[in-house]
């Protein structure tokens, strides 16, 4: 019905606005550097989800004015952020633990590119990169009990990030389950990709054209 | 809201179920969560494996779930105690399971099982009976021994005070293996003694945060002196 | 008396030497222990493994050390931020090696060296660049690899609050690698904000007991708000 | 010169005691249950020597008054202890941590039989001891920097507990630096058995008699 023309992918807000919608009360939630932040804007202090930042941060609330930033208090993004009643400070080694042992519902990160099995490759774009910053994302994603991914659908030049395998250097196997891209919402399932929503405008075509794997389409 | 606080002891102990394991906090009489034992003897539940530091004192908690016919299996670092008859004469009956694992090696695999740490080599027990079937390895000039991690599928923990949050702090020597079997099972339950608003407790001083806890329930006796 | 709190930096710094590991505090700019990494540059000493979460940023701190000359490799899992020049230069000329590690495998692998575990199996890494070379075995169900302890000759750490036995408290997100790099030297070196009497810290909210604690200068530079 | 009917051995006090002495300030130190435990009362408070127990207590003072006794302050032998202004408290796994990780400066504990290649064997009395209780004396005694001894030099029975070679089953293999007996002062050296101090009335002839593995005495 639609012709691609009509599209109208969602801004990086309405990203983060998508993926806020789908995060319920209760949950323990990392957000990784960057776009998955912005995330937490968008879900009400009343739905209490409860953000943890990997260098011992639990129960991030928001941003703070310039004028009450507490120097001592940042993300992993080295954003300055504030504390919500209940939250607590841990050290390194047990901010980890919360992570690897399980105890994340929930961990957002952006990548280059996802796979149909599940791989993710967001730290190194090339094997010869000789000094990329892994930061806490291999721990994130083998360790939060679901990894969403929010991307741009392609590059800027155009090249589709769902793929069929990851060309570049893993973050870590089979871990993604879900990807909330500007074109639409994927599950990632055993028998790959399963689109779950779509931008307005956005149809079956274009995303198969932008997509460098097999798409499944619920029924 | 989120509000891990339960009313009931049946609520608090829901799904507990037969055969599973049970992390059992408090070292002698300090920090036992003996009110949520007394209430898992309410449940009936049977074959359970526990994980505790004793094999039980006196009459009540772990030894009344144990003369209760509850407790396939024990594992624990010190089973014999002056008060400790009624491990005893199971045991001597053939009627519980024991293995016996060193007090540190206890606590670091179920920390391991809490932080995602599969087995880990340690420096304890090798030579003993304890190295025995274990994998043995010279790291760094150290002769050293495979531990694997151990978890539970329920943990129950006492804590002094507890917001609706589950964040816990604990009194005096009463934190012992509580803080650590509250991060290793798949359902943590805590009575605590004090519950206190969301924000009564100072971030920095809060020993374990609420990811780690699913159930709190209040169980008040007194602060001391008694 | 045991008095762990030193006068002078040359003091502090006392037994640094040449190809020492240095463990770094600090995460971006909270909790670094700057004045004493100024003061290491001024010891002269060179050929240093440096293990930091950063690869130094600005001007001042480890960008200084690594300007001065004085880093073989650094150990850290974040070398690349907006302000890392100083480090990227000396890389890409081949001043400076690099071994990159996971954030969580990097702080268990200091925990383990403080806590005496040899090495341990992860799940972090695996089917990846940093798996290559190592160890894997699935335990549980779960890929693993194996990960050493990674220990310190020196372990440099801002605290808040220090006292005279060494027992620490940290502040908010100034906590970090802190108190998990000071269980894991031979020497642990503290910059702390404060000083207080014995007795001063509530026994139920230090977070660093003194016994990991060698030697306590007092930098104080302002309370917040600045 | 003397004979040893003059022997005075040390009574259980003075071997406490005689331990106590070499115990310099500054050093962190756990106590087994038992007899090790009364070491502390003979160390003066004001020589800081920091006590620690396996249950995550550090920095033990005196035992309380029975009246003000806190029900949840206990060692590991689950006596009521104080804690000193310093002390602090930790859970299980970082109190192990101190132990395993090579923090404390010395444990003292009692045992059936120390060998003279420095194994020990305290937890268990024979192979068929199917229930024995080993507590934290393996991480103990593989973890401290130092592991003293303070035992009887013999069995009730009259038989040797300094060994050749242990009998019953080993606490850990190589630990042991030092033992303190009711006759005498032992170094475990690389040639066995080195006695550094005797009992009142004590030679040599008496020690060799009751000691079931070579003794070297210093020059």
């Amino acid at each position: 019905m639609s012709a691609t023309t009509e599209a109208k992918p969602w801004d990086r807000l309405k990203m983060a606005e998508r993926v806020a919608r789908d995060i319920p009360e209760g949950w323990y939630v990392n957000l990784g550097i960057g776009m998955p932040t912005t995330v937490a804007d968008y879900v009400p202090l009343d739905r209490e989800v409860i953000f943890h930042s990997e260098n011992g941060v639990l129960g991030i609330g928001p941003r703070p004015p310039e004028a009450e930033r507490d120097p001592w208090l940042i993300n992993a993004g080295k954003q300055h952020v504030t504390l919500r009643p209940g939250g607590s400070f841990v050290h390194h080694a047990d901010s980890f633990a919360m992570i690897r042992g399980g105890h994340l519902d929930l961990c957002v990160l952006g990548a280059f590119e996802v796979a149909e099995n599940g791989d993710i490759a967001n730290w190194a774009t090339s094997e010869n990169d000789t000094a990329p910053a892994v930061g806490g994302a291999m721990d994130l994603a083998a360790g939060a009990k679901r990894l969403w991914v929010i991307m741009d659908h392609t590059t800027k030049d155009g090249r589709p990030k769902l793929v069929h395998r990851c060309g570049y250097p893993l973050t870590a196997v089979g871990a993604v389950k879900r990807v909330y891209t500007n074109l639409g919402v994927f599950d990632v399932t055993e028998r790959g990709f399963t689109v779950i929503d779509m931008a307005p405008g956005v149809d079956a075509a274009m995303l198969k054209a932008r997509t460098a794997a097999e798409l499944h389409f619920q029924a | 809201m989120i509000n891990k606080i339960v009313q009931t002891m049946a609520d608090a102990l829901a799904g507990a179920r037969d055969g599973m394991t049970v992390l059992l906090g408090g070292f002698g009489a300090v920090g036992q969560p003996s009110v949520l034992v007394e209430a898992l003897i309410e449940t009936g539940v049977r074959d359970l494996v526990v994980v505790a530091n004793n094999a039980g004192g006196g009459k009540g908690g772990l030894a009344g779930l144990m003369e209760a016919g509850r407790v396939r299996k024990i594992i624990c670092s010190f089973p014999r105690s002056a008060n400790s008859t009624i491990f005893e004469e199971l045991y001597r009956a053939g009627r519980i399971e024991l293995e016996i694992v060193p007090q540190g090696t206890m606590a670091e695999r179920i920390r391991a099982a809490g932080a995602g740490v599969g087995a880990f080599f340690t420096p304890t027990g090798v030579g003993t009976k304890m190295a025995e079937g274990k994998e043995v390895r010279d790291i760094n000039g150290r002769t050293m021994i495979l531990e694997h991690a151990l978890r539970g599928d329920f943990a129950l923990v006492e804590a002094w005070q507890a917001d609706r949050w589950g964040n816990l702090t604990y009194r005096r020597s009463g934190r012992n293996f509580n803080p650590v079997m509250a991060m290793a099972a798949d359902t943590t339950i805590v009575q605590s003694q004090h519950i206190v608003d969301l924000g009564g407790l100072d971030p920095e001083h809060i020993v374990t945060p609420g990811i780690f806890v699913d159930r709190v329930v209040h169980v008040p006796y007194g602060d001391p002196p008694f």
